[in-house]
């Protein structure tokens, strides 16, 4: 208990209140973006209320119900599944609390239930990956062997940038993917994946991983079979967190499609917005790119994650 | 049967390697290529010795479980201790000048162990002083333990550089993977400390019955301390190795559910989870049977989604073979014997009645 | 020589006694609701509380059936896929156009087969529980992620009513239909528990499983009927969390087996088996609603925070709890 | 004894475990409205003879009649529902469970389906009262001494309506008023042509109850006979196999006398040691070479004196001196390392630890004591081992077998073994005796003898009151969970003498105060 014994009401001292339930702090991706709404939140004079999930919806549901009982002007969140906040985000409604879907959409009939989503589109993210593959594989002669990286088995990211790029590659025949396998988002995941992948396929051209880490690990996994990561495979990630643009600028990468944990000021902004009740687009995309090598040498300096 | 055969197949271990060969000769079924073995840059390389090196942590993890199981208890922290050494050690390699430098690793490890020995101690307290159930008196330290991890990883991924910090998971000795020498190293130290001393029996002796145990003037109490800082102990070596192996620490991602695995290593390895006789090699086979199976997942291209499914399978597979009471029926049905006592009194716990 | 300090009191001041854990832990519940009143304003709020349970009902009823479970000395991992699973098979039979009621029996139908069969394994083949219900978790979780590997929605109007219909004063303080089930639910376990020989039998093979043989009790049918109940808690705690997400989800209660474990052990019951109420499980699973509604309120900490003070608030509790227990013994 | 047919016949009965021959083609008859006594050595098969019967384990060969039918039970609940109601060797109830609901699991009254708790008390109250027994119901059985537990397991027994009722060593925890009691209670039931298998090693009760004895040798049948065709003498030898004058060596044994062992400071001086709701605070004296006993009905807190004495439960007030040096003894590590041993009546829950050897049972109190540091040398333990496999005759005389596939009265002689290995000065023995077969129970008493005669002092309880006269120099009396009396045994010491301190609970002093 802290200075809450004042203003766990809507501002008493006319703050604006958003409550915002995080995911949880499963990677660095995630904290980045916790940490870009909390100092948001700081700059923009918004007294944030934050909850960490800890990766179950059920702990996401009941935050909410609570930002319901505690009265905030604002309540904002990103989903841990798409499905499944019908109930709940009509009690908000009910309440006359606007809500703000950050990072992950909800599939939900109902679009009024609430105000407007934030965030990066995964397919997009998987299919832009796929298209620089097909365009930087126009030239080649014969099968190019893809091997996929997928992360958690069952969760959105893995199905949609898979689903992305998948139907970008189906551009070009020439493009297969030999092997697609779960390394669960994790470094660790990455590099035993790999380990296994290059034993059993002795020609792997191109490694598709569903997020900078499992790219790390697999680096490992590349180098320690004595190939050259970047030159005899070519190594497609998404995220651009620092490690990866690292590895990208040092040659090891070749593409990384951004998405941008960075969505604090973007959020804040709508929050200020929805509270007056200005009208707001329902889907807001963030500002996001691709890096290639080049690109990345240049943008390196100047990341803040 | 002939009467050699007999005896062997009455071993204990005989059930775990068999399906360990099982397991290994349907990999090599599906991809001939398996179990070769080449030389690379002076170092042995192949998919067996990767089984190894990768199942060096979870055999250190299962070491210290063994015994903890022993006594009767459960350690659930186990994961967050290793979360919490590798970040520890990374983080304080990550902010030296030098890397590479072998005195900053080897204060980083120093570091990181001495903090692990005292979660290991209080969850000694917890469970031997204080008298909390062990599965609980352990989940607050997974659960606390966890955001310790990322507490000191502010939530990110620590990459290092370190030369020395990288060989513990990825060096070479006599051409084997230096992490399989750990392995051995901890289980050979832990198998002489319990069955060269009498700590061995007097830990199955306090796990068996612990009243008793007492008043034949063992301190019980001090025994079921020691045990879960041994656990604490291993899984911060194992935590190195996670770490070392991706050279970085990941507070959330490191030995995420390695005590279930470490668990089920233990019980494949023939130890009961109610306490008493414990066995060493046996948990080793387990911890390797599980790795294999991962790596049969990964190396057989089985889809994520029936993953699972292929695990379950496997497990009570192993299990059944394992468990006397099926193959006792199974015998029987060849033979016509009559049914043995419905339940084995191996797996009922004497049971204090005063 | 004195020989008043000898008795040992009459029959009415030792009765209590074995309550007197779980009188404790009702205690601490309500000192920690007292200290979230005087912390937060809204705290006080007849909703809250309607909303711990509204937000914990399909994990009370999994709790209950956990109970019977860790009452035997065994213990029952598959709990959680098993939640999902079923929450999981609804969504895409009723995707699939099946109706409603039907659904309802089939999915009602599949937990307790599995822990049937898994009841099964462990008293038959002699296999230890650990093993078999972590199969069975993995088992019932590959079934999700092969069943569809992202969400279902669920439309049904059946569905959409027991997920929304309020009970109550639909504009004010109101429970959801789950937290109904949930009690009855709660109110069989404790009746079964208490007055039928299943019951007692449950008991008596968690006091010592050679002893309930040889005094001719049924030990195969017992340990195999609690599993299956666990797995029709299980998949009646599916049903609800169907209701309160409308949707099936693959990854959705990993991890929830721990939660479970967790309430029915701090709820006073001993995982060796043998003593244990589900009263006791109902506190321990509000102890848990009540330490995320705590933190949910405080709004201020810190992701990794969240997971150290969730595991201090458990260790202050269990220390109290703990020595209060002591003090009475 | 009716002659009519047996109620069960069991015809060639084999049975073996890995590595021992338990049963090997045995024949039973009982008949209905009998007591039958079936009588062998420790590890004769007698206890498994009744479990085999009861289908706790299954036959190896051999067939089973019960009434007209034969049979092959797959538990004791099929047993019991075919009117075989039994009571194991060991106590086997749920501690957990009231008394109550002990004597009535399984077969409770019920109400459309609903357990009728009050009619449930009721029915146990009446019951125990019949078997003299006033406890309360509603208390878990733990919470009771063995004894009692025992009673109440006798208790569950004989509430049902059996064709054939089990006793495996019903009374050897029992004093002799509760063995008078549960024998009336035996005659009435067989009065009522119910048919008994009565297990036990003592002699005397055997001709007091007993109508015939069957008796097994190392898993054989020896022979059945009626009981008064057989002398005692005849019966042990054809227990045990050889002509051996054991039951006289047993009564020319000395009655001790109170040597000259009083001055000089003795081993042990406790004064005013007592525990809250245990025992009241008592002073007790005990020298080298002295063997003390202590005397006193079923729950007279007898168990307790010994346990505060070797730390098992912290006293709350009072004190010992060792050697005359006031010390704590504040668990059992203090008590052993002043010398001090005690051997539990409870075997199963406080004395072996079944999954281990019988190796490591014998040696665990010593390595305790040498610290887990110092394992005892591989030869050193065989010879320890050896060493008391032969002086105890433990069966089978493999060190290496589980302790929990020996049987009850070897399990028993596997503790003794324990403490005697670490030569402790002051062994306190509780209910040493129980469940040990004649030969071994002489051999016991011969070796209290032979370490008192060495300089060893013995606290000895017994519930056998000649027991503890023919070994005792002085004698406690307990009442009450009160220590009434001591007595300085000598002539004018008898067991009527001691009941009637006991009944009375008049202080007497003894030899010294
Ligand atoms: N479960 C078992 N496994 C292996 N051996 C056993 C088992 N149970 C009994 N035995 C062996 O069978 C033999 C007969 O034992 P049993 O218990 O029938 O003896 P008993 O006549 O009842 O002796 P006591 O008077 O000491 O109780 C013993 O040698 C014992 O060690
Ligand atoms: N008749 C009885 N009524 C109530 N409680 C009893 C009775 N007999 C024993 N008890 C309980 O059992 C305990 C017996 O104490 P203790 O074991 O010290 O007695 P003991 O003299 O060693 O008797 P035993 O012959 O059973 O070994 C007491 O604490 C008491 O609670
Ligand atoms: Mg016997
Ligand atoms: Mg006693």
């Amino acid at each position: 208990g802290n200075s809450d014994t004042g203003s766990d009401g809507a501002g008493d001292d006319g703050k604006l209140v958003l409550g915002f339930s995080q995911v949880g702090a499963e990677s660095g991706w995630r904290t980045a973006n916790t940490v870009s709404i909390q100092e948001a939140a700081g700059e923009a004079g918004i007294e944030l209320k934050f909850d960490d999930a800890q990766q179950k919806q059920e702990n996401q549901i009941r935050a909410i119900r609570n930002y319901i009982q505690q009265k905030v002007d604002v309540i904002a969140f990103s989903p841990v599944v798409e499905s499944g906040w019908d109930t709940v985000l009509k009690e908000a409604k009910d309440a006359g609390i606007p809500v703000i879907l950050t990072d992950r959409a909800v599939d939900s009939a109902d679009k009024s239930l609430y105000k407007t989503f934030l965030g990066s589109d995964f397919v997009k993210e998987g299919r832009l990956s796929g298209e620089w593959l097909v365009e930087e594989k126009k030239a080649a002669t014969g099968d190019v062997n893809i091997v996929e990286l997928q992360g958690t088995t069952g969760s959105a990211p893995a199905n949609d940038r898979k689903k992305g790029f998948g139907e970008a590659i189906a551009a070009d025949p020439k493009l297969k993917i030999i092997a697609s396998q779960s390394g669960d988002f994790t470094r660790a995941g990455g590099k035993q994946v790999m380990e296994q992948f290059l034993r059993a396929h002795p020609k792997i051209d191109v490694l598709f991983a569903h997020n900078d880490d499992m790219g790390l690990g697999a680096l490992e996994a590349i180098t320690a079979a004595g190939k050259v990561p970047g030159q005899d495979i070519t190594i497609i990630t998404i995220d651009a967190v620092k490690d990866g643009m690292q590895a990208l600028a040092d040659g090891k990468f070749n593409f990384i499609a951004e998405c941008s944990p960075l969505l604090g000021p973007q959020l804040m902004d709508l929050a200020k917005k929805v509270h007056a009740g200005e009208e707001v687009p329902p889907r807001i995309e963030t500002e996001e790119t691709t890096f290639t090598q080049e690109q990345a040498k240049e943008a390196l300096p100047n990341r803040k994650y | 049967m002939s009467e050699r055969i007999k005896p062997l197949l009455g071993h204990r271990l005989f059930w775990p390697i068999a399906v360990l060969v099982v397991m290994l000769a349907a990999n090599t079924i599906y991809r001939p290529g398996f179990l070769s073995i080449e030389m690379n840059n002076g170092h042995l390389y192949g998919t067996p010795i990767d089984i190894l090196r990768l199942s060096a942590p979870l055999i250190l993890v299962a070491l210290g479980m063994t015994l903890v199981i022993s006594t009767g208890g459960i350690d659930l922290s186990v994961g967050s201790i290793c979360a919490i050494s590798g970040a520890i050690a990374c983080l304080h390699i990550s902010e030296a000048a030098d890397q590479n430098s072998f005195v900053t690793v080897s204060t980083a490890l120093a570091m990181a162990l001495g903090v692990a020995l005292v979660l290991g101690a209080w969850n000694g307290v917890l469970v031997s002083v204080i008298g909390i159930q062990p599965i609980i008196a352990t989940l607050i330290l997974m659960v606390a333990g966890r955001g310790l991890a990322q507490l000191i990883t502010e939530g990110q991924i620590i990459t290092i550089n370190s030369g020395p910090y990288r060989a513990i998971g990825l060096g070479h000795f006599l051409t084997l993977p230096l992490a399989i020498f750990i392995a051995l190293g901890a289980a050979l130290l832990v198998a002489a400390f319990t069955r060269r001393t009498a700590l061995g029996m007097i830990i199955e002796s306090v796990g068996g019955n612990r009243e008793a145990s007492r008043l034949a003037g063992i301190r019980s109490g001090r025994i079921v301390f020691l045990v879960y800082v041994a656990s604490a102990a291993c899984a911060a070596i194992a935590g190195f190795m996670m770490t070392a192996n991706v050279s970085s620490a990941d507070g959330n991602a490191a030995g995420l559910w390695v005590e279930l695995d470490a668990i089920l290593a233990v019980v494949i390895g023939g130890t009961a989870l109610a306490g008493g006789r414990f066995y060493l090699s046996g948990t080793i086979l387990g911890a390797l049977i599980i790795q294999t199976l991962t790596t049969t997942v990964y190396a057989m291209n089985i889809s994520p989604q029936t993953a699972l499914l292929f695990k379950a399978v496997v497990v009570i597979a192993v299990c059944l073979i394992q468990a006397p009471a099926f193959r006792a029926k199974f015998n029987r049905r060849k033979r016509g014997t009559p049914p043995p006592p419905a339940s084995s009194p191996q797996r009922q716990k004497e049971e204090v009645t005063a | 020589m004195s020989s008043t300090s000898l008795t040992t009191g009459p029959s009415w001041a030792r009765l209590p006694r074995r309550h007197v854990p779980v009188l404790a832990t009702l205690a601490l519940l309500l000192v920690m609701y007292a200290i979230g009143v005087s912390q937060y304003r809204a705290f006080s709020n007849v909703q809250v509380i309607f909303n711990v349970f509204i937000d914990n009902g399909f994990l009370l009823v999994v709790a209950v059936g956990m109970t019977f479970v860790i009452l035997t000395g065994g213990i029952d991992l598959s709990v959680g896929s098993v939640v999902a699973m079923t929450a999981m098979v609804s969504a895409w039979l009723l995707q699939a156009g099946l109706p409603a009621l039907l659904v309802l029996v089939i999915a009602l139908l599949i937990g307790p087969t599995l822990g049937f069969l898994m009841g099964c394994a462990i008293h038959f083949f002699d296999i230890q529980p650990f093993i078999v219900t972590l199969a069975g978790m993995f088992f019932a979780r590959g079934m999700c992620t092969f069943i569809s590997d992202s969400s279902i929605r669920i439309t049904d109007g059946f569905w959409t009513t027991m997920a929304q219909h309020r009970i109550g004063n639909p504009g004010g303080n109101f429970v959801s239909v789950s937290v109904l089930i949930a009690f009855a639910v709660v109110l069989v376990g404790a009746y079964v528990l208490a007055y039928t020989r299943l019951g007692r039998n449950v008991y008596a093979i968690g006091g010592n499983p050679q002893s309930a043989l040889l005094m001719g009790l049924p030990v195969g049918r017992t340990r195999i009927a609690v599993y299956t109940i666990s797995g029709l808690c299980s998949a009646i705690g599916g049903i609800l969390l169907s209701f309160y997400t409308l949707s099936g989800a693959p990854l959705i209660g990993i991890g929830m087996e721990l939660d479970v474990i967790a309430a029915v052990v701090i709820g006073g019951t001993v995982l060796t088996g043998g003593s244990g109420y589900v009263f006791g499980t109902v506190l321990g699973v509000l102890v848990l609603g009540v330490i995320q509604t705590l933190i949910t309120f405080d709004g201020s900490l810190n992701s990794w925070w969240t997971k150290i003070v969730i595991g201090g608030l458990l260790f202050a509790f269990i220390l109290l709890q703990r020595l209060i227990g002591i003090r009475y013994k | 004894m009716t002659d009519s047919r047996p109620v069960l016949t069991m015809t060639g009965i084999s049975k073996s475990f890995p590595g021992v021959r338990a049963l090997h083609n045995v024949d039973f008859r009982l008949f209905p409205g009998e007591v039958h006594a079936l009588m062998g050595e420790n590890g004769a098969g007698k206890s498994t003879l009744i479990k085999v019967l009861t289908g706790v384990y299954g036959i190896d060969e051999g067939t089973i009649t019960l009434g007209d039918e034969q049979v092959a039970f797959n538990g004791p609940m099929q047993a019991a529902s075919a009117g075989v109601s039994t009571v194991y060797q060991e106590v086997n109830l749920c501690p957990n469970l009231s008394v109550a609901e002990n004597i009535f699991i399984g077969r409770e009254p019920r109400r459309l389906g609903a357990v009728r708790w009050g009619e449930v008390r009721r029915r146990a109250r009446e019951l125990l009262t019949r078997l003299d027994l006033d406890i309360d119901v509603t208390a878990p059985v733990a919470s009771f001494s063995l004894a009692v537990q025992q009673m109440v397991a006798i208790a569950r027994a004989i509430d049902v309506q059996a064709r054939v009722l089990i006793l495996d060593e019903p009374t050897s925890s029992l004093d002799a008023g509760e063995v008078a009691q549960l024998f009336r209670i035996m005659r009435q039931l067989r009065d009522e042509g119910i048919a008994i298998l009565f297990v036990t090693h003592f002699l005397d009760q055997v001709y007091g109850i007993a109508d015939r004895i069957t008796v097994l040798r190392n898993g054989t049948l020896v022979g059945e006979y009626p009981t008064a065709e057989l002398p005692q003498l005849a019966l042990v030898e054809k227990m045990i196999g050889k002509e051996l004058d054991v039951l006289e060596r047993i009564e020319e044994q000395p009655r001790r006398e109170l040597a000259a062992l009083e001055g000089g400071t003795p081993f042990v001086e406790v004064s005013d040691l007592g525990r809250k709701g245990a025992v009241a605070p008592f002073s007790l004296t005990i020298h080298a070479g002295e063997v003390v006993g202590l005397a006193g009905l079923l729950g007279s807190g007898r168990t307790e004196v010994a346990r505060l004495l070797f730390g098992a439960d912290r006293a709350d007030r009072g004190q010992v001196a060792v050697n005359g040096d006031t010390t704590g003894l504040r668990n059992p590590v203090q008590a052993i390392d002043h010398g001090i041993g005690f051997c539990s009546e409870n075997r199963r829950a406080e004395g072996i630890i079944a999954d281990l050897s019988v190796r490591e049972n014998m040696i665990l109190a010593m390595q305790a004591a040498r610290g887990w540091l110092r394992p005892i040398p591989r030869r050193r333990q065989d010879e320890l081992v050896d060493k008391y496999i032969k002086a105890l005759s433990i069966r089978p005389p493999n060190p290496d077998v589980p302790v929990r596939n020996l049987s009850g009265g070897n399990q028993q002689k596997v503790l003794l073994a324990r403490w005697l290995i670490t030569e402790p000065r002051l062994l306190i023995l509780d209910e040493p005796t129980r469940g040990i077969d004649i030969g071994a129970k002489a051999e016991i008493q011969k070796l209290v003898v032979q370490l008192s005669d060495g300089g060893m002092a013995v606290l000895f309880i017994s519930a056998e009151l000649e027991e503890v006269l023919r070994l005792s120099h002085k004698i406690a009396v307990m009442r009450d969970r009160e220590m009434v009396a001591h007595l300085s045994n000598d002539d004018t010491v008898d067991a009527d003498r001691v009941m009637q301190t006991i009944a009375s609970g008049t202080q007497r002093e003894g030899g010294q105060s």
